[in-house]
């Protein structure tokens, strides 16, 4: 039976060097406003003690989860999952920029939109999937460390690559029940938990610690 | 006057007053539900008869039939200003009974509060037709007969949706003539006549006992709970608080809007001004503000009976949190049947 | 043209509501709302160009509607960066756009530094340039008007050089220069004389050929291509990494590229050439060089004269195809024998020797090197560097045990005096073992289009128009001569003449290019210079901070506008114009109207330089810059027109470009090896001619100099940094900090600071300072901080992070467009050029001063500096104008 | 059918910085208006937000305005002769027919002296109608203080206390306004009225000070300040219980103030 289409992204951290490029070809793609973000490009670490240092980036944006809790608590219904694509899509016509996803949202990855006063986030360019192009993010990518596709298609891009990884250097973003989608690669560094409360950071800044 | 219609003859008279009607009823939105995999029903526009879900109470009011989520009252161009305009059609709104109690609560707010008629409601307000959809059942958590919610008479025809054909009453005289010539019946719809779960209102009837029911304890207990997500406003038929907002398209655009949005009292935001003072700071207070205004304030202002609470229900089936409406208004009640006592005025139910 | 005032201000005004204006004439009263016709979208034109927000020149679609352009993407097709573009590229839209372009030519009115501009023609500003550009000459002689150029921002730098050797000028520069490229192009050109390892400048071309490259290890030395060429170079190493090849990064700072290499080693700054030397001591010591190759193909098996320095050459030769015979240790007679070019399988050549011939000692070049770097042991570049020597072990071993391999060299060894040995050792490095030319090396001669005379720049300089006797003015020319080989004059050297009036007053500074309050040492010392000169230029596509304080401001193209001719790999690519805005002109063509002008000023030479016959090769000045580049793609038969509507044009196929060991190919004429581009056809690491050089000037100067003070050393020496914070450095008391600067992935030299899109990512420069020192001077993470150095005082955002060596901080170069109509002229509030070193001492080949590895003190301050903006909003005020039409302007 | 809803245009004819983050804009108008009414105010694309008059006189009104929140931001990037949107006049406004000829006490604490600075400049303007006026002022520095024209002229003509916080200024008493209500003689003062305007504690904290000095909860006024999205009773941000703000206020008698409960 053919199973339905869950499109996601999946990241390889080893391939990614921080360059914040993702950041800005999704803010041209989608005229994401100034002081928002769909996705940002966090530094991990270094952690260690000089000079045994790790450090890698973590490109952060929508996750996609299974159980979407933007989803369940939006008050109009403008949050939902795409049956078509299982990703999760904000209905600009009836959004009213309350705020309740961004709050909802363990990784506070909706943003609001300061311009048309509703909210935003990243929706994998689900016009550019129209026209059979990848998400701006994923096509620009420098590293190539970018992946997007049908995690239900054997053949799509991103089951290919997850079919290669060992599944011991497979991450997710830390999952309280709403199962994130986004699937990160990291075999160099270890994966250090992110938080909840400490990806949220609103401040686009980079900053090294 | 009724008559029994097929969905094909039904659908053809839908057609005929597409010409001069919008017609609105609750139609299933699949996926589109709260939880994976569950469906929406809310308002839109039908192309069929077929399309209306009535075996369920719709997960939205009508409300937005008549004062959208989100609607603009002006656009701005580069150096123009324009109000905006809307369609010249009529509307036909398959509504139960209790929405059609809640829209007229709305007008009491849009069409009267202050003396003074708001035409961005009116404006569509004034098109309504109301085509009363029979609800003789209700469901486990409706409570409109507690609120006197459950009949009306403000139709211009009633349906009563059955698997294979709808039987409809016409009261209107100008959807007489459309309706001729089909199978006459004897039909006339009824109405829910008693609560699963009846709802005791409470009685406040002096300032002091406002105070003392403001100062209850339990509206603490829901800063814990609830999340401010607003959700059992905008599903509300009454609520009808609204935020004026300014847009533009891009950064860049030279065009905008001025928008009217929902908004909800149980946001956080609701109350907070320019320089970040709030009013009410915790979702107790919230809760509370709005559980008096639905079983209260609102008749306090406008007199008479009717409270603007309708009994639908609708709020306590989508809170995420499963916070009960219904219990708040029964805690309250129960409290301040003890705190009439206590504070010695008179009792009356 | 009517004048029409124009104030800076009025283009700066931060209005904190955007289109107030335009809303705010909007009627009082309001008519119902129509339906607004939005039309069918008008067709969406798809250009490929390429990108200049770097000198990376990636390839680029352009998305263009109603000559608007709204969008970039990458070209898939471009060979080097397949696609991607790096954020600085992506925000090429808000710099074309940007409201506060420089948009016509402009003239001061008021004083100088007033920053207040009228309106005027291109005529008129050509026309009053021109004058006083005769008036000058005239009076005090061409050597008086210098020029200035930068890699900043749509570079176009050979128009300058033309134009100076026209005008009979010698004194052009660039702050890059000896501190940035030349030291390691001049080093790899005398040493091999082909293309050096430098990824950021767009060689090291086998990195982009994963899929067959035979590459094992890679060293980053002070470069780190994840930030510099994000999406060429970035990439490339990206691919090398997740294909096993092992990588060192040598670098003070946990770049990307450091975090993910196999080996970090964080270096001094300013001590990288005491571990160069440390590595071939090492490499020497354990023999992990290739002998072979070290034998047959370099110069180290010669004797040398220790008492002349130079090689012992059996035959001198007059046939440029044919090399000096030069001698060599024969170990089975053990005495000197001649080394026929190549090789004489009749002798044994010792490697590690010496002999005494009439009473004069010789030694091999091996045996020299051996004692030069005799030294530096482990232990000794651990000292000197602050390593670790098992550290510095692992970093070598990683590179020698995985060959073949590459070694690239960045700019942070250019930005020192020691600037011409780091890249002479770290060729010695690469050299040694015999990387070069084999596939999975760096140094490569890949096959070229022959339609550029200099790489990638297809100007013709005309350098031999430039009078002998002016040529001999110019400054800094004596002492540093390998700056002969950019024809180009030593910054330091024409300031000092401009403040001392020694050994003449230069008097009128014409700028092209990004912001020089920003880009050259002792930003201080720059504005008293600017206070002696009688008349500025400045051409660019923004108001600067130098622009506040110029006569006359021209506007230039951004590189959507423009037309140039870019060669990527085996590919020709166009950048093409497509858009044009206001009165902005292309640089090539600004340059050959002010020729002109001189010329019908009176300026013989100037004059001739439209003469199609006089000038013959050096080409004549043209109209338009198609004129110019049809010329140089007919050498492939192509037109410029051809070009743009075929872009990337292969001109060859990749396998027939791609050639290794181009010098075991056979000379016809000779029959013999071609070799390398060398005097003696051997790679030479025993660097002879630089004692030639400096001596004099040749073979860089086009005619022969008075010698310099000192010979130049033919091997490479270290220098430890004049501000030193070893023991016994009295500075080191008060200025405990090490201080190095660097890029982040946002900002290309000095450019970008007015993009909202990369100031929102990166606001206020961060000072990278370890937590340790941070607790020793009280300095917590988010504080605003004083940088103070003996030449002034910055302010900076604290970073604490382990990703720093302990003693050292970083800095991003940066200035402050929002405050340019301050006091400041915006130049002044976080710029680490305040607090970089001008004067001596210099490196003594290219007179490169101190950038990089100074002495700061670091102490909380107060706040940010007044008027700077730091909240993504503020930047919203440079948000591209909505709908600026695209116009022709004809000129 | 009416759009009430429809602001008209009134031209800036003057700005005045009166602290750094506060300007007040006299702008064009020549209807009637009382003392203690706001419109709503707004910049289109920008937003728009109920602004009390802080003055009136020939042909203008005056807003000041705090630079706190979107619209007020884009406020402050206007100029004379630009075009800003207004509709109202809004709310109730303070009833001088019963103030006239007695005394009148004014607390104001910060930017709640725009809201009576209409009315105090009426009673200097027309000294004879009231018998006595006492004001006190507060502001928390000596950069935040307002309309100081108008201070020193009611300082002339009114018994005036300017106050700052926590900071001594020639010129200014030191402490909050409720530090000096007890120096305010309500038992000489007969029937009185007090106005008080501020921020809420500063309002509550007075309002206990002057009935415990004796001055008649029936006799004074507050004026609210809350969010507002319509002003005409239809938003449903000012409703406190039954009342709404924009319709009954904002200007509260205080006996009716302490039974309105948020």
């Amino acid at each position: 039976m053919k199973q339905s289409v869950q499109n996601i992204m999946v990241i390889d951290l080893d391939r990614c060097i921080g360059c914040m490029a993702c950041q800005v070809a999704c803010k041209l793609e989608n005229e994401v406003a100034l002081g928002a973000d769909r996705i940002r490009v966090l530094t991990i670490g270094p952690t260690g003690t000089y000079p045994d240092l790790q450090m890698y980036f973590l490109p952060v944006m929508c996750q996609q989860c299974e159980e979407p809790p933007c989803v369940a608590v939006c008050p109009t219904g403008a949050s939902y999952r795409r049956t078509e694509a299982g990703d999760i899509q904000i209905d600009r016509d009836i959004c009213i920029g309350c705020q309740s996803c961004y709050r909802a949202c363990p990784y506070a990855l909706n943003i609001f939109n300061n311009e048309l006063r509703i909210m935003d986030k990243c929706d994998q360019c689900a016009h550019l999937q129209k026209i059979g192009e990848k998400p701006a993010c994923v096509k620009n990518c420098p590293g190539r460390a970018m992946f997007f596709g049908d995690a239900n298609d054997p053949d799509s891009d991103v089951s290919r690559i997850l079919c290669e990884t060992d599944p011991a250097h497979v991450h997710t973003l830390p999952d309280s029940g709403n199962r994130p989608m986004t699937r990160y690669i990291l075999r160099k560094s270890d994966w250090v938990e992110i938080m909840p409360q400490e990806v949220p950071e609103p401040v686009n800044r980079r900053r090294q610690r | 006057m009724g008559y029994r219609v097929s969905y094909e003859q039904a659908d053809r008279l839908l057609q005929t007053w597409q010409k001069q009607y919008r017609i609105y009823a609750p139609k299933r939105f699949a996926g589109r539900g709260w939880k994976p995999g569950t469906d929406m029903i809310r308002y839109g526009e039908i192309q069929s008869f077929r399309d209306v879900a009535y075996t369920e109470q719709s997960h939205f009011s009508p409300k937005d039939v008549v004062a959208p989520i989100m609607q603009t009252m002006l656009s701005f161009t580069a150096d123009e200003v324009k109000v905006s305009s809307i369609d010249d059609r009529g509307i036909l709104l398959l509504a139960r009974p209790c929405d059609i109690h809640g829209i007229h609560r709305l007008d009491k707010i849009f069409l009267k509060n202050g003396g003074q008629a708001d035409f961005y409601y009116q404006r569509y307000r004034e098109k309504v037709k109301f085509v009363m959809i029979e609800c003789r059942e209700g469901w486990d958590h409706c409570f409109c007969v507690s609120m006197g919610a459950n009949r009306t008479d403000d139709y211009s025809m009633a349906v009563r949706f059955g698997p294979d054909d709808l039987l409809i009453e016409v009261r209107d005289e100008d959807f007489a003539d459309s309706l001729a010539g089909l199978p006459a019946v004897d039909f006339t719809p009824e109405f829910v006549s008693q609560d699963k779960k009846p709802v005791q209102l409470p009685v406040i009837k002096n300032p002091e006992q406002l105070k003392a029911a403001y100062d209850l304890p339990m509206w603490a207990e829901y800063n814990d709970r609830c999340i401010s997500c607003g959700s059992c406003n905008t599903v509300c038929t009454t609520c009808s608080c609204f935020d004026t907002i300014d847009v533009i398209f891009s950064e860049t655009s030279r065009d905008g809007e001025r928008r009217r949005v929902w908004s909800s009292c149980m946001l956080e935001s609701f109350s907070t001004m320019a320089g970040g003072h709030a009013v009410r700071k915790t979702p107790g207070e919230r809760m509370r503000f709005k559980v008096l205004h639905k079983v209260h304030d609102y008749r306090s202002r406008f007199g008479g009976d009717e409270h603007m609470c309708i009994g639908c229900g609708r709020c306590d089936i989508r809170c995420p949190e499963d916070i009960s409406f219904v219990d708040a208004v029964n805690r309250l009640s129960a409290a301040m049947a003890g705190q009439a006592v206590v504070v010695g005025t008179k009792e009356e139910i | 043209m009517q004048e029409q005032a124009a104030k800076m201000k009025d283009m700066l005004d931060p209005a904190t509501v955007d289109d107030l204006e335009l809303v705010l004439s909007g009627p009082e009263s309001f008519a119902p709302l129509t339906e607004s016709d939005a039309g069918a979208d008008d067709e969406v034109q798809k250009i490929n160009t390429c990108c200049r927000a770097c000198i990376s020149n990636c390839g680029v679609i352009a998305h263009v509607r109603n000559g608007r352009v709204i969008k970039l993407e990458g070209n898939p097709e471009d060979r080097m960066s397949k696609g991607a573009m790096c954020a600085k590229g992506l925000a090429g839209i808000q710099a074309l756009y940007h409201p506060n372009r420089n948009k016509y030519p402009m003239q001061r009115v008021g004083e100088r530094g007033e920053n207040k501009w009228k309106r005027i023609s291109w005529e008129e500003a050509i026309d009053i340039i021109a004058r006083k550009l005769m008036e000058t000459r005239e009076k005090y002689g061409a050597e008086t008007v210098f020029c200035s150029t930068g890699g900043g921002g749509n570079p176009e730098i050979w128009s300058i050089a033309r134009f100076c050797n026209i005008f009979g000028t010698p004194n052009w520069f660039e702050p890059g220069c000896a501190q940035c490229y030349l030291p390691r192009v001049l080093a790899t050109a005398m040493m091999y004389g082909g293309d050096d390892s430098s990824i950021a400048d767009s060689n090291a071309l086998e990195i982009y050929f994963p899929e067959d490259t035979e590459m094992q290890s890679l060293v980053l030395w002070g470069t780190d291509p994840s930030y510099s060429c994000t999406a060429s170079g970035g990439a490339a190493v990206v691919d090398l990494r997740a294909k096993g090849v092992k990588t060192v990064v040598i670098d003070p700072r946990l770049t990307p590229d450091a975090a993910k290499a196999d080996v970090w080693l964080p270096v001094r700054p300013g001590s990288d050439v005491a571990l160069m030397l440390t590595w071939i001591r090492y490499i020497l010591d354990n023999r992990l060089y290739d002998a072979d190759f070290v034998l047959r193909w370099t110069n180290l098996p010669y004797l040398v004269n220790t008492e002349t320095n130079m090689l012992l050459r059996a035959e001198t030769s007059n046939d440029p195809a044919s090399p000096d015979t030069f001698m060599v240790l024969d170990a089975r007679t053990g005495s000197p024998r001649p080394l026929p070019y190549p090789w004489d399988d009749n002798l044994d050549p010792v490697l590690d020797g010496g002999c005494h011939i009439d009473g004069i000692e010789y030694k091999t070049g091996y045996r020299l090197l051996k004692e030069r770097v005799e030294p530096y042991t482990l232990e000794k570049g651990a000292e000197l560097c602050w390593l670790e020597p098992d550290r510095i072990e692992k970093g070598i071993r990683m590179f020698t045990d995985n060959q073949p391999g590459g070694l690239a060299l960045g700019v942070a060894t250019d930005q020192t005096p020691n600037s011409v040995q780091a890249a002479m050792a770290a060729n010695i490095i690469d050299l040694l073992m015999g990387n070069v030319e084999r596939p999975g090396a760096l140094m490569q001669r890949f096959r070229k289009s022959g339609v550029f005379d200099m790489p990638n720049y297809p100007v013709p300089i005309a350098a031999g128009r430039l009078p002998d006797e002016q040529l001999k003015k110019r400054l800094g020319g004596i002492e540093h001569k390998g700056l002969h080989i950019w024809y180009a004059g030593h910054a330091t050297s024409i300031f000092d003449a401009v403040l001392t009036g020694e050994p003449y007053k230069p008097r009128i500074w014409i700028d092209r290019s990004g912001n020089k309050m920003g880009a050259i040492a002792d930003s201080h010392k720059v504005k008293r210079v600017i206070d002696e000169l009688d008349f500025i230029v400045h051409m660019y596509m923004y108001p600067t901070s130098f622009s506040a304080y110029a006569d006359i401001l021209l506007p230039t193209t951004e590189w959507l506008e423009t037309d140039m001719m870019v060669e990527t790999c085996n590919t020709l690519c166009a950048r093409q114009a497509v858009t044009h805005l206001w009165e902005t002109m292309d640089e090539t063509e600004i340059w050959s109207r002010l020729a002109k002008r001189c010329g019908e000023l009176g300026h013989e030479a100037c004059r001739l330089a439209f003469d199609a016959e006089y000038m013959g090769k050096d080409l004549p000045y043209w109209e338009s810059v198609t004129e110019l580049w049809d010329h140089f793609l007919s050498r492939i038969d192509l037109t410029w027109e051809q070009l743009k509507q075929n872009t990337p044009y292969e001109y060859m196929s990749k396998d027939e470009w791609k050639t290794y060991y181009v010098y075991q190919q056979t000379d016809p004429q000779t029959n013999l090896p071609v070799g390398f581009n060398t005097p003696s056809k051997k790679i030479e690491l025993y660097l002879e001619s630089m004692i030639t050089l400096g001596r004099t000037g040749l073979p860089f100067s086009a005619c022969e100099l008075e010698p310099a003070t000192r010979d130049y050393d033919p091997l490479p020496y270290f220098l430890e940094p004049s501000e030193s914070p070893l023991a016994g450095s009295e500075l080191v008391r008060s200025f405990p900090l090490v201080m190095t600067n660097g890029r982040v992935p946002l900002y290309h030299h000095t450019t970008l600071r007015n993009v909202p899109w990369m100031r929102e990512l990166y606001p206020v420069p961060e000072l990278l300072i370890h937590p340790t020192d941070a607790e020793k001077y009280a300095v917590e993470h988010g504080d605003w901080v004083w940088i103070e150095s003996l030449r002034g005082k910055i302010r900076a955002l604290a970073s604490l992070t382990q990703g720093i060596m302990p003693g050292v901080v970083f800095m991003e170069r940066f200035w402050n467009p929002e405050t340019l109509d301050s006091k400041t002229r915006g130049w002044q509030e976080m710029n680490v050029n305040v607090l970089t070193k001008a004067d001596a001492p210099f490196n003594d080949v290219v007179g490169t001063y101190t950038l990089r590895g100074i002495l700061v003190k670091v102490y909380k301050a107060d706040g940010p500096p007044e008027g700077i903006w730091q909240k993504p909003e503020d930047f919203r005020v440079w948000l591209p104008e909505p709908a600026d039409p695209t116009k022709e302007v004809r000129l | 059918m009416e759009n009430i809803m429809l602001p008209s245009g009134a031209k800036i004819i003057d700005i005045i910085h009166e602290t750094t983050a506060e300007y007040t804009f006299r702008v064009a108008y020549d209807q009637p208006i009382r003392h203690g009414q706001f419109f709503q105010l707004s910049i289109p694309k920008v937003g728009e937000a109920p602004i009390s008059v802080s003055a009136k006189g020939e042909g203008w009104i005056e807003f000041t305005i705090r630079k706190v929140g979107r619209l007020t931001e884009g406020l402050f990037g206007l100029q004379p002769g630009h075009t800003i949107f207004l509709r109202g006049p809004y709310g109730n406004y303070f009833p001088i027919e019963s103030f006239d000829n007695k005394a009148l006490v004014v607390i104001a604490g910060g930017t709640g002296l725009a809201a009576v600075r209409s009315l105090l400049r009426h009673y200097a303007d027309n000294r004879a109608d009231i018998r006595d006026v006492y004001l006190i002022a507060g502001f928390k520095d000596i950069n935040s203080v307002l309309f100081t024209q108008d201070l020193q002229r009611f300082r002339e003509t009114f018994n005036t206390i300017a106050t700052l916080d926590n900071m001594t200024a020639p010129g200014f008493s030191t402490g909050l306004v409720t530090a000096h209500i007890p120096s305010i003689p309500f038992a000489e003062l007969g029937d009185c009225n007090v106005v008080i305007v501020g921020p809420p504690l500063m309002m509550r904290f007075a309002s206990e000070a002057c009935i415990k000095n004796g001055a008649d909860p029936d006799n004074m006024w507050l004026s609210f300040e809350r969010k507002m999205s319509c002003a005409v009773g239809k938003c449903g941000h000012c409703k406190i219980n039954e009342t709404y703000v924009c319709l009954e206020g904002p200007i509260f008698r205080y006996t009716k103030a302490q039974e309105l409960l948020d």
